[in-house]
């Protein structure tokens, strides 16, 4: 990837990002957010991860967002007033994150040298037969264990939802 | 004599209590939690049969590797001092679901049928173990689901009395597990490898201060559960505000744990120290014993009354233990079956007017043998038996406790058997006030007598007093091999196994003013 | 030199009488409760007899014996259920179930209107049961399981008519002076052990002490009798725990006369009887028991005078004759003590039974200033009563002259000059007392109340019967133990004295004379009675008024009750409530507990305004945290 | 080609604007997307990583990663459906139920 577009990309995540907690309307905020995993898809394409770069946008970016959609709809939650008080909060909270990420950047400077470079990788790097190699081999107690997770999950949003929607419950599953 | 019996005898209760929390309704509930408690009686009374009375080592014992790495077994056995605790346990908690299924309990039976099964496992459990790891688990097991009995199904100021019944017992139990922990840790030192194995902890050597720390240690942690003067205020609170269920097995059973660890760990693991401090913990005793009949005296609530004679009558096991001799050991451990037996009739007594009436204020009685003639003959027996009457269970081991106590140190005996009329004092005193006089409240003029139910749970109750009061031997010949085991370990530490004292000061005395004349 | 017997069957009839009763006795109806309820007592005088022949069959000295089980082993400790029958006990087993045998049919009589018979019959035949194991048992501890089982009957008998709360209150207070008595008691058993433990010697049994008595010192023998004693005066009614027995009179009447009369509380000279060798080697115990008797036997004559309440001057009067049981055992006369022991069983019991005949016709009435005259309604009643006042007050040939008069010669002969004299006045005062008693009821003008007068009769058959057989004993009763010289002698001393041993007297005395001394005081006292309650009745009055002082003191029983009731019972409640309870209980210990548990609450409270449920700022601080984590890996890299 | 450290970077800034988000926003919907956006940042370290390592591993825990997410997404959002049907609001202000 050129370091151009990787400059591009990286501000245009920034600013969606910065769209998304600064956006008083939800839904201008959600589409901020679906706007910058699409744009951190693309950078894990970039960055050879093509299949975990498209899992990113159509699950994450896809899937998951819709499901924020609904319920922002469901709640029907409009344009909200300015969101004044708690300066205390505020500013120990913007000035936490800012040392956050003074601190973060000092790490990533210092990084040990290996990671100075990328290595060579092959041409199926990435690629769907070499993820689920490893899915497969290497991680399938994991593997498994997720499943079950999903299924818990699957179980615990319908539990929660079930009242008021018979079958509207966020429950999908990726 | 191998097999799993004693696996068997401790689990079936925790079994028991998984299969109840399966059942739809309550009937079912109460019915299979009563027979899931009978099949640990069937056990412990097979156990009683097969038991070898000439014998003082463990029996039926299991032994097998739990967590290696730090040296805890699962070691477990029984032996004279601890079988017939097991039967009591076994008896109490099946006449406690008999009785509580009648109607004592009145909302969410299920849950209450599981902690009494859990709480029973955990009894059985600490009785049996040899090994302290395993000892300090199934301590530490049987406060939670008593924590529950009293804090949900208790009266009056539960919470309070939940509290306080916990966070004084856990108090003592830290500083035993401090002191367990020590000990393993200095077993290491010595033996080359840690071990949790009463048996191995036996053979370290320690100093003098050192086994004088760990026996304080110990002993806290004992003397707040039997209780013991003055440490015994959580006994009033939490025995008043529990359930009728609770207060059997609290009384019945769980202060036995505190002497029974004294006779099981404390002693036998620091004998020295035990001897040496046995003037204190004999005075504590007699104190217990005047100061909790005194103060029953002047309870107005009948199950406080109750409540503070277990401090009395504790008193006395505490003493027959602590005069270190084989009458006032065998007394010891034939009184804690007694107390259990007497005392937990007591609470059932109480508890059945309680369902009655709703109050347990001496006050709102008087007259009652009028309305309940059945109900006032049994309180009479139970009431005698509490008060060691001869010919009835008490008296068998308060005599041998003060036989004991006055071969060890004369004065002691002298202070104690004050406690014999103080005792008679407060029941009668309570009784003529519930029993007799006029009927002065219109209620109590139609109360109901004992249902079939109530007579069934207190007829085994009064068989064991008879019993136990005509012949004791049976129990006495299997409690003495073990009781002169431990004898021996003390005696041999100590050297005195004569340990008389000279001759009592009186006699002395009037020896001096018949010379002089 | 022991033969077997199966003394058993004595206890286990009793023991049936009262199982059947207690289950069964409401359902069976009167009838039944009634022959079952007697007829076991019957049985047991039967068994008892049958035992007494067999045993007159046998050399002197020799006793029937029965092991039943095993008792309490602990150690080298070891005590049977066993029980033995020598001539002591056969005097006494005969007494109690003779005597009880009459009363329980009297009871029939006397309970007939009462709806509580089958409780009335439990009672009684627990009572016989524990009584007969205290006089039967072989050793100290199985007597003492009667001893403390008469104690209870004594208690649920007295308070038999619960609904009034004063009765129960008196029944109470006879078992608490009791148990203090028994817990000296308890004490004088674990000193025999502790003194025979010292030298090898583990037992409690009679016969093993008897033989072993050499192996304690007299110093710890004397603790052991005084220590013994104590529980005796509990039992016994004697200075200073005879507090209970004229409150004991509350009861049924047949319960004053077999419990409170005849034999529990004779069960203290029984005891001392039994132990004879212990207090044989101890003279100093030996000198207490007389004087405690002696004074007892005055003492309670004095109160005895004025009481009003027919049955409170027998109970005083009792409490005076135990007195003279105890001066005869405490100065080594055993067999005199037991001998009057057992007339005084038959007038004691006729005394009550008369009293409680004169009650149930006057319909529950017990004030003698509201009897007299009543005999001519009642003939048979005060006949046979006034065999029992003759046989009392001692006037020969009755029964009691022969054992009074012996005890007061033993005394004197025995140098208790002292004791003596005590019981001489006290001849004289009984007589006063039972002549007043008898005039006040039956004789002189009537002061019956109009309505009562109409009631009055003659008692049942059941009742009078009783009197009849008690009344012929309490004249011949006496005729087994003549002066020795006159025709069979002492034959009462001769068949006891292989069980108690044989009385020595100091020096000689003529038992004429003293005879003729202690009858001729007893008519000094006849006389003031006749003149004061029979000739000139207000005479007695303005005494009473003259003396104001010294009539109140007796009237209010020298105010012993309300000395006890201030200097122990209040303070004891008191004590409990205000330090024991409040002070050291609630405030001290709780006070440390809750202290503690409240620094701790109060802690928490202050601490737990940190948690204000807001989850921003529960993110916060963990940013912060981890802004913080950051800065310290920071610095170690950048270092 | 841009080295993985600038990747890095870009993670961490991502990650602190999310943290930003969870305590400066008061609508739960948003705080819960704020915490989406501090997964993804961390996702891609996780690439870059792999990328500079050459391994795979890296992306196969950002396929767990983006597993559990969708689980954690359908149960928080059904807890916040409950939440608003019980008190009528998502503001994180109002739910205080951990309070003492």
């Amino acid at each position: 990837m050129p370091l151009w577009l990787f400059i591009f990309l990286a501000a245009l995540s920034i600013i969606a990002a910065a769209g998304l907690i600064l956006q008083r309307h939800p839904v201008h905020s959600l589409l901020a957010l679906v706007l910058t995993l699409i744009v951190i898809g693309i950078l894990f394409i970039g960055l050879g991860a093509t299949t975990v770069g498209f899992l990113q946008m159509i699950v994450y970016a896809g899937a998951i967002m819709i499901l924020f959609l609904f319920v922002i709809w469901l709640l029907n939650l409009q344009t909200q007033p300015l969101e004044g008080g708690r300066l205390a909060l505020k500013f120990l909270g913007a000035l936490g994150s800012a040392a956050l990420i003074a601190e973060l950047l000092v790490f990533v400077l210092h990084l040990p040298a290996p990671l100075g470079h990328n290595q060579p990788v092959a041409i199926d790097y990435g690629s769907i037969a070499r993820l689920a190699q490893g899915l497969f081999t290497s991680y399938l107690v994991a593997f498994e264990v997720t499943s079950i997770l999903l299924l818990v999950g699957v179980v615990g949003a319908v539990a929660l939802a079930r009242r008021t929607t018979a079958e509207g419950a966020p429950g999908g599953s990726p | 004599m191998g097999g799993y019996w004693l696996t068997a005898l401790v689990f079936m209760p925790l079994l028991g209590a998984a299969f109840v929390t399966l059942q739809s309704d309550e009937r079912a509930a109460w019915r299979s939690a009563f027979i899931f408690s009978l099949i640990p009686l069937a056990i412990s009374f097979y156990i009683f049969a097969a038991f070898d009375a000439q014998s003082a080592a463990y029996q039926f014992v299991e032994h097998y590797d739990w967590i290696p790495q730090f040296g805890i077994s699962y070691h477990i056995g029984v032996d004279g001092i601890s079988l017939f605790l097991l039967l009591l346990t076994t008896i109490l908690v099946s006449l406690s679901l008999l009785y509580s299924a009648g109607g004592d309990i009145e909302f969410r039976a299920r849950e209450f049928c599981f902690f009494l099964l859990v709480l029973e496992t955990g009894l059985l459990g600490a009785l049996v173990s040899v090994d302290l790891f395993l000892f300090y688990v199934f301590w530490e097991l049987m406060l939670i689901p008593m924590y529950f009995l009293i804090g949900i199904w208790g009266h009056g100021r539960k919470i309070y009395a939940a509290f306080k019944f916990v966070l004084y017992t856990m108090l003592g139990s830290l500083l035993m597990l401090i002191a367990i922990l020590y000990l393993v840790l200095k077993a290491r030192g010595v033996l080359g490898h840690i071990t949790f194995d009463l048996p191995d902890l036996f053979a370290v050597p320690l100093t003098t201060s050192e086994a004088r720390w760990l026996f304080a240690g110990f002993a806290l942690a004992f003397a707040i559960k039997v209780p013991m003067w003055p440490v015994h205020t959580w006994l009033p609170d939490a025995h008043t505000e529990a359930p009728t269920a609770g207060s059997v097995i609290l009384a019945g059973v769980m202060l036995k744990m505190g002497t029974y660890g004294f006779l099981r760990f404390a002693i036998p693991l620091f004998p020295d120290v035990a001897a040496d401090a046995a003037p204190i913990f004999m005075a504590l005793a007699v104190i217990g014993i005047v100061f909790g009949a005194l103060v029953a005296l002047v309870q107005p609530d009948l199950k406080r009354l109750v409540a503070y004679s277990s401090v009395s009558h504790l008193g006395f096991v505490v003493l027959g233990m602590f005069a270190l001799n084989t009458q006032g050991l065998e007394g010891a451990v034939y009184q804690m079956l007694n107390h259990g037996v007497s005392t937990g009739g007591l609470f059932l007594l109480v508890g059945m007017m309680y369902l009655r009436r709703h109050t347990r204020e001496i006050a709102e009685f008087g007259g009652l043998w009028h309305s309940v003639p059945v109900y006032a003959a049994i309180f009479m027996v139970v009431m005698l038996s509490s008060a060691g009457l001869p010919g009835l269970n008490g008296f068998v081991g308060e005599f041998l406790i003060l036989l004991g106590a006055y071969l060890h140190t004369w004065q002691a005996a002298v202070v104690a058997v004050s406690g014999l009329i103080l005792g008679a004092l407060y029941l009668f005193y309570a009784y003529e006030r519930v029993m007799f006089g006029p009927i002065t409240q219109d209620v109590n003029k139609t109360l109901p007598d004992l249902s079939g139910r109530e007579i069934a749970v207190m007829a085994p109750l009064l068989a064991l007093m008879f019993l136990m009061g005509f012949f004791p031997k049976p129990l006495l010949n299997r409690i003495e091999p073990s009781v002169n085991a431990l004898l021996q370990r003390t005696h041999t530490h100590v050297a005195r196994i004569d340990s008389r004292p000279a001759t009592p000061a009186i006699v002395a005395a009037a020896t001096k003013a018949a010379n002089l004349r | 030199m022991v033969a077997t017997f199966p003394l058993g069957l004595i206890l286990l009839f009793p023991a049936l009488g009262l199982i059947f009763n207690l289950f069964l006795g409401r359902r069976v109806g009167r009838a039944a409760v009634n022959t079952v309820g007697s007829g076991v007592i019957g049985a047991a005088f039967v068994v008892g007899v049958i035992a007494f022949v067999q045993l007159l069959s046998m050399p002197a000295g020799e006793a029937l014996s029965s092991t039943l089980w095993p008792w309490i082993e602990a150690g080298s400790f070891k005590i049977d259920v066993a029980l033995r029958f020598d001539a002591l006990t056969a005097v006494m087993v005969l007494v109690v179930s003779g005597v009880g045998t009459l009363i329980h049919i009297y009871s029939t009589g006397y309970m007939a209107e009462d709806e509580d018979y089958a409780r009335f019959f439990t009672y009684m035949n627990l009572f016989v049961l524990s009584m007969l194991t205290l006089v039967l048992a072989d050793n100290v501890l199985l007597m003492f399981v009667g001893w403390e089982g008469v104690g209870l009957c004594s208690y649920l008998l007295i308070s038999f008519w619960y609904t009034n709360s004063q009765f129960a209150y008196n029944g109470r207070k006879a078992f608490i002076v009791n148990r203090i008595g028994d817990a000296g008691f308890v004490l004088g058993m674990l000193t025999i052990v502790w003194a025979l433990s010292s030298r090898g010697v583990w037992t409690l049994n009679f016969v093993e002490l008897h033989r072993n008595i050499g192996l304690i010192a007299p110093a710890t023998a004397t603790l052991i009798g005084v220590l013994l004693f104590i529980g005796a005066t509990g039992k016994s009614a004697q200075i200073p725990l005879y507090v209970w027995l004229p409150d004991a009179m509350v009861g049924p009447t047949p319960v004053s006369a077999l419990i409170h009369a005849a034999t529990m509380v004779t069960a203290g000279v029984y005891m001392i009887a039994r132990l004879h060798f212990l207090y044989e080697v101890t003279p100093e115990a030996m000198e207490l028991v007389a004087m405690v008797g002696g004074v007892t036997c005055f003492f309670a004559a004095t109160i005895a005078i004025t009481q009003p309440d027919i049955k409170r001057v027998l109970a005083y009067s009792t409490i005076s004759q135990l007195g003279y049981m105890f001066v005869a055992v405490g100065v080594g006369a055993f067999s005199a003590g037991i001998f009057h022991l057992m007339t005084h069983a038959f007038f004691k019991a006729l005394l009550f039974l008369c009293a409680g005949s004169v009650i149930h016709g006057m319909s529950g009435e017990q004030d003698m200033n509201k009897m007299g005259g009543l005999a001519k309604k009642m003939p048979i009643t005060c006949v046979t009563m006034w065999i029992a006042t003759l046989a009392i007050t001692a006037i020969p040939p009755f029964a009691g002259f022969f054992s009074k008069d012996l005890i007061l010669s033993d005394a004197y002969t025995s140098g208790h000059w002292f004791v003596d004299l005590l019981g001489l006045v006290t001849a004289g005062l009984t007589g006063l007392y039972m002549f007043r008693l008898m005039f006040m009821t039956f004789h002189g003008i009537s002061r019956v109340d109009e309505k009562a007068a109409h009631h009055v009769h003659e008692s049942p058959r059941a009742m009078t019967i009783p009197l009849m057989v008690l009344a012929v004993l309490s004249v011949v009763g006496g005729w087994v133990g003549l002066p020795d010289g006159i025709a069979w002698g002492n034959a009462f001393a001769r068949f006891l004295t292989p069980a108690v041993g044989i009385f020595k007297p100091s020096f000689g005395a003529s038992e004429l004379m003293l005879s003729a001394e202690s009858v001729s005081t007893t008519l000094i006292g006849v006389a003031i009675a006749y003149i004061f309650y029979l000739r000139s009745p207000g005479l007695a009055t303005v005494m009473a008024w003259r003396v104001k002082a010294l009539y109140q003191l007796l009237l209010e029983k020298y105010y012993i009750d309300q000395i006890y009731d201030v200097l122990v019972s209040r303070p004891l409640f008191f004590i409990a409530q205000y330090v024991l309870f409040r002070g050291i209980d609630h405030y001290t210990i709780d006070g440390v507990v809750d202290g503690a548990g409240l620094t701790v609450e109060a802690g928490g409270e202050t601490v737990r305004r940190v948690e204000t449920g807001n989850v921003q700022h529960y993110a916060l601080v963990y940013l912060l945290g981890a802004v913080a984590i950051a800065a310290f890996y920071l610095y170690r890299v950048l270092r | 080609m841009a080295p993985p450290s600038y990747f890095m970077g870009l993670s961490a800034i991502l990650f602190c604007i999310g943290v930003a988000g969870v305590l400066l926003r008061r609508n739960i919907i948003i705080i819960f997307m704020s915490i989406e956006l501090m997964l993804n940042a961390v996702n891609l370290a996780f690439v870059a990583l792999s990328r500079a390592w050459g391994s795979v591993d890296g992306q196969a825990i950002v396929f767990f990663v983006m597993t559990v997410a969708a689980a954690e997404a359908a149960v928080g959002l059904g807890i916040i459906l409950s939440i608003y049907r019980n008190r009528e609001t998502v503001n994180a202000d109002e739910i205080n139920l951990m309070r003492w």
